[in-house]
């Protein structure tokens, strides 16, 4: 669905470094730099000064439960504050305030997500999110079940590892610009197709790493953002889609509920200059170009993507925090910003910013 | 900040969850147990194993059970050079779609093979069943290369 | 400005310790439908799924939303999961109600659970941590303290939760999904039951259950598939709060007041004891009835004991402002779903839906969920008569 | 599943995952100081009030915490539960005392065990002191502090309760 009756401005977004491990630091103190970031370019205290609030996380990365709850800490929540919770990616915590928004209930919202994904074995961990009768309980890792994914791809002539490689020799490339990569610089094409299988037809910088951090955001009405003063982009359209929990009656080669969703978010309905794509594997960002129908004109991934540094439940956020930041910079006009969850692309979002 | 010790223990987040099954999820572990494997029918008349209890199109509720052949077709595969713990086989091996003769959707499960060039896409494989079969996915031991080409 | 929203189907299952003949997906399905029958619908005319649950540790899967999909017809279209500690079943239906009320979608799927069997509550409650000391003895060591000190401030008798624990439970008797069947429940059988955290009796304590409640709500031009009638969303509301910071008020958390003050003032109630004919109100230990009394406006502070004594509450003593009909949580208690089924029977009494537990001619009712260290909160009114 | 005829209705899945937990910045000085035989809060810059545990901000105000502060090894009962029931993982026998306690010098209580104490007889306001463990077994751990036991001194009014600075109700308040 495109935003018919109020648009809504992106008017603050910051994330931290992507860290192989943060550590010393507890989600408080993960949330609270970010947190205190944008209100500062908004020019506000702490959430009190917004209507709503939602967050995206998940427990099992960490191994704790109610992680979320500690997260209310970093707020400043008192008085009480007008505040939600996904377990998912902080991309569907901007939905939620979204439509928080369009109902009126909230002419402004603080979006925020963040993991620790160190501590555990996440490919391991995530296994956990498999059918439990039919494949939980054999164990299969996210890695696997998206080489599987690629071995189609490779089969089916709509991929070379050549491909794939390029993939990710762009994104270390890119990545040399983004001051919160973990993984930057110059790569060829033939010296990635030099190293070991991983999991084949993967190798290991066919594989996003592991990250922690988190990212926070601030949208409002553009009544709101205009009164701040402060430059914003406006979320054109925003729309998710989830597809069978089977994998194998999916076809994992297509991504049709990107497709789905990018038509209701508008996607073709203009150019697009910049893409930022939550694609954990270099296959998936050929996968999601496709399915969104983007072209030689569209800088895709111009931050190096998930593949130079993948904060789980707030990468997603943080694809529409680049475009966002790209385009009040007047370095593009018209943005696309896809999240995504679950094993191969189960669930994807996709969010259309453009300039004011 | 003053400077702090970096305090940092493994531990063990765990429970032996009880699952029930329901019916359909049942009737396919029954016939694992059995050393059978059934699929059930979906809406649109493909064969899917192991049969899921609701139609991923149409959302309908499925009990049309069909059983199976025990060899199948490699549809995908990947090649686990180095197991992780958790993983069922702990000598390299491959985690592979497999097409079970008789069914139109593949299966997700382990194959073991001495090494990875002796795998290919298209390539026959049966079940390996466990010693003790008990009503569970891992009654599959896992899968392995045919005996008997076709 | 909010579109219109309405409920216009709900269902639940059976509430029972386990469920041992339904796979997780199983239990919420049965809900599914059970909800798209009441709305005369079918999966292929929703527009977008909502479901809810506490944390993930309880069934063991993560971000069940994903293995969920196919059974509740959601591929192909949005599906979301929320997750607010024990107020997720009521802040589950408000998110699923903005997908309407934003003029986003027409009909939304909403769907809460737990399968508390498939493992422990304690234990995925209070998951072990290093460096942590290990003494949460469960929610009810948690709240007993705050109980005590309500005591102490209210010099309540001390049999006022022995009364609601009878109370919640001959209501619980008149519905034929409640978990616990207690018709001849006495003050005598509570008072000698257990005493687990003292001041608190096992009898006095929620059950474990295992459960899923679901509804479909509707935008205004989508409400006449249902032979029943709508049930009006008429506000809601949610707040959150620190777990701990110095000077919370933990017996009367400004959060409930804050959040009962937005949703009466969306729905127009000033006085809500006159205004409300009932209410379903999450009371998972029988001395928040009264605490929970005076939070949400109710009675004075101190005096919530006294409607509770009087029989204010009470649908068998003919009270003037019946609590949990239903036999709320004390008698059923998925944790996830919990504070939806309070959203849905609030929703029932509306429709004339309630079967033996209505309550005659009821028109206007609040359902109401808490989670966490009594912290996040989450509100709504529904009403016979269109806004 | 003994019976071989008896349809399937139900399996085990052990769960069991490893994790590596690593502490935050202002646990592990909280902890620091515990393994030195002290316990601290911190102070919010914002609103002066002393947390303990600290978790690195001041939940309240929403920013961060630095100031660290040494607490007083008394405190005050500001409501408890006599718990009838096992902790799982738990050595402690029931019945026992799980209070809520606010040293002096910090304005929030934490959860500990009180012992050494009739349980009929433990009341809100009364005063408890630590009972710490041999230092040679002093630890990274809340539980260096075994217990509270109860003080003879005078009950501390309830609505100075969480209000007392680190000399307790002689001293002047925080």
């Amino acid at each position: 669905m495109s935003v018919q009756a109020r648009d809504i401005a992106i008017v603050a977004f910051h994330q931290s470094d992507c860290q192989a491990s943060a550590g010393a630091t507890n989600e408080v103190e993960l949330i609270m730099p970010e947190i205190r970031a944008v209100m500062d370019q908004v020019g506000l205290r702490n959430a009190q000064d917004v209507d709503f609030v939602c967050s995206g996380s998940c427990d099992y990365l960490q191994g704790a439960a109610f992680a979320f709850v500690a997260g209310v800490d970093a707020l400043g929540a008192v008085p009480p504050i007008r505040e939600s919770h996904v377990e998912m990616d902080a991309a569907w915590a901007l939905y939620e305030s979204v439509l928080k928004i369009r109902m009126g209930h909230a002419d402004s919202a603080l979006i925020y997500g963040f993991a620790k994904s160190s501590p555990g074995e996440l490919p391991i961990v995530l296994s956990q999110q498999l059918d439990p009768y039919y494949l939980a309980p054999l164990w299969v890792d996210t890695v696997s079940l998206a080489a599987l994914q690629a071995r189609l791809m490779l089969d089916a002539g709509k991929i070379t590892e050549a491909d794939m490689a390029a993939v990710v020799s762009r994104s270390r490339h890119n990545a040399m610009n983004n001051p919160h990569a973990q993984l930057a610089g110059e790569v060829s094409v033939e010296s990635l197709l030099a190293q070991q299988h991983f999991v084949s037809p993967l190798r290991r910088h066919d594989c996003c790493p592991v990250s922690d951090g988190a990212s926070a955001m601030i949208i409002a009405t553009v009544e709101q953002a205009k009164a701040w003063g402060k430059p914003y982009a406006i979320l054109r359209g925003i729309d998710h889609r989830i597809e069978s929990h089977n994998l194998c009656t999916r076809d994992l080669t297509e991504s049709p509920s990107t497709r789905r969703a990018a038509e209701a978010a508008g996607v073709a309905d203009g150019a697009v200059d910049v893409a930022e794509l939550y694609a954990p594997f270099s296959h998936q960002e050929i996968i999601l170009s496709r399915a969104l129908g983007l072209g030689e004109g569209t800088s895709v991934n111009p931050s190096g993507g998930v593949l130079a540094g993948n904060l789980m439940m707030a990468s997603g956020l943080s694809r529409v925090g680049e475009v966002f930041q790209r385009i009040v910079s007047g370095e593009a006009r018209r943005g696309v910003a896809h999240a995504t969850s679950g094993p191969c692309l189960q669930h994807n979002l996709v969010a259309v910013v453009e300039a004011a | 900040m003053s400077p702090t010790e970096v305090l940092s223990e493994a531990f063990e987040l765990g429970f032996t969850y009880t699952r029930s099954t329901g019916p359909v999820v049942g009737r396919f572990l029954t016939g694992l147990r059995d050393r059978r494997i059934e699929g059930v029918r979906a809406s649109d008349g493909r064969v899917m194993v192991p049969p899921m209890e609701y139609d991923p199109d149409t959302a309908a509720a499925l009990d049309d059970f069909v059983e199976v052949g025990q060899q199948g077709e490699i549809v995908s595969w990947c090649w686990v050079s180095e197991p992780r713990k958790a993983h069922p086989l702990q000598q390299p091996f491959a985690w592979a779609m497999i097409r079970l003769d008789g069914a139109d959707v593949p299966m997700i499960h382990c194959v073991s093979a001495a090494s990875e060039d002796q795998l290919a896409t298209g390539a026959r494989v049966q079940v390996r069943w466990a010693e003790e079969t008990r009503g569970h996915i891992a009654d599959i031991a896992c899968f392995e290369l045919a005996e008997v080409a076709q | 400005m909010a579109q219109l929203a309405a409920v216009i189907g709900t269902g639940q299952t059976r509430y029972k310790t386990k469920r041992g003949d339904v796979s997780i997906a199983g239990l919420l399905r049965e809900a599914a439908v059970n909800a798209l029958e009441d709305a005369g619908l079918g999966f292929e005319d929703i527009d977008a799924v909502v479901i809810g649950k506490a944390p993930d540790m309880f069934e063991g899967v993560i971000m069940p939303e994903c293995y969920l999909a196919d059974a509740l017809g959601a591929n192909g279209k949005p599906m979301l999961r929320v997750h607010t500690a024990g107020s997720v079943g009521g802040s589950t239906a408000l998110v699923a109600a903005s997908h309407v009320q934003s003029g986003t979608f027409k009909r939304v799927l909403t769907v809460t659970y737990e399968k508390q069997s498939e493992s422990n509550a304690m234990w995925a409650l209070s998951t072990p941590q290093p460096f942590a000391v290990h003494l949460n003895a469960g929610a009810g060591g948690y709240f007993a303290p705050i109980i005590r000190e309500y005591m102490r401030r209210s010099k309540a008798p001390y049999d006022v939760g022995i009364k609601v624990a009878v109370k919640d439970r001959l209501h619980g008797a008149r519905n034929p999904l409640a978990h616990l069947q207690k018709p001849d429940i006495t003050m005598a059988e509570v008072e000698e039951s257990m005493m687990l955290w003292d001041p608190l009796r096992l009898l006095e304590a929620c059950p474990s259950s295992d459960g899923a409640c679901a509804m479909v709500i509707a935008a205004e031009d989508a409400v006449d598939s249902s032979a029943k009638p709508p049930a009006w969303i008429r506000g809601g509301a949610m707040r959150s709060e620190p777990t701990m910071y110095a000077g919370r008020e933990e017996v009367n958390p400004r959060a409930g007041r804050d959040c009962a003050a937005d949703v009466y003032a969306q729905a127009g109630i000033r006085d809500p004891r006159r205004e409300l004919d009932v209410a379903e109100i999450y009371v998972p230990f029988s001395w928040y009835e009264p605490m929970w009394l005076e939070n949400l406006g109710f009675a004075e502070e101190g005096q919530g004991w006294r409607l509770t004594m009087e029989g204010a509450t009470s649908l068998d003593e003919q009270g003037d402002i019946p609590w949990n009909p239903s036999g709320g949580v004390l008698s059923s208690n998925p944790i996830g779903a919990s504070g939806m089924i309070r959203f849905a029977e609030a929703a029932r009494q509306v429709r004339g839906d309630a079967g033996d537990h209505q309550v005659a001619g009821a028109k206007l009712a609040m359902g109401h969920a808490y989670g966490g260290g009594a912290q996040f909160f989450s509100m709504w009114i529904v009403g016979a008569d269109k806004p | 599943m003994s019976d071989a005829r008896e349809p399937v209705t139900g399996i085990e899945a052990p769960v069991y995952l490893q994790y590596q937990f690593t502490a935050g910045r202002a646990p592990s000085r909280f902890l620091s100081a515990l393994k030195q035989g002290r316990l601290t809060g911190q102070r919010c810059p914002g609103c002066s009030q002393v947390y303990i545990p600290p978790r690195g901000a001041c939940p309240a105000c929403g920013i961060a915490t630095e100031e660290e502060v040494t607490l007083s090894n008394k405190a005050t009962v500001q409501s408890f539960t006599i718990v009838y029931i096992p902790i799982p993982g738990n050595p402690i026998k029931p019945p026992y005392i799980v209070a809520n306690l606010v040293p002096d010098g910090a304005n929030i209580s934490f959860i500990h065990l009180l012992s050494e104490c009739v349980n009929e007889e433990v009341h809100i306001g009364q005063r408890v002191e630590a009972v710490w463990k041999p230092e040679a077994e002093w630890d990274y751990k809340m539980d260096n502090i075994l217990y509270y036991k109860p003080l003879e001194e005078p009950d501390v009014p309830v609505e100075m309760i969480g209000k007392l600075g680190v000399d307790g109700l002689e001293g002047k308040q925080s």
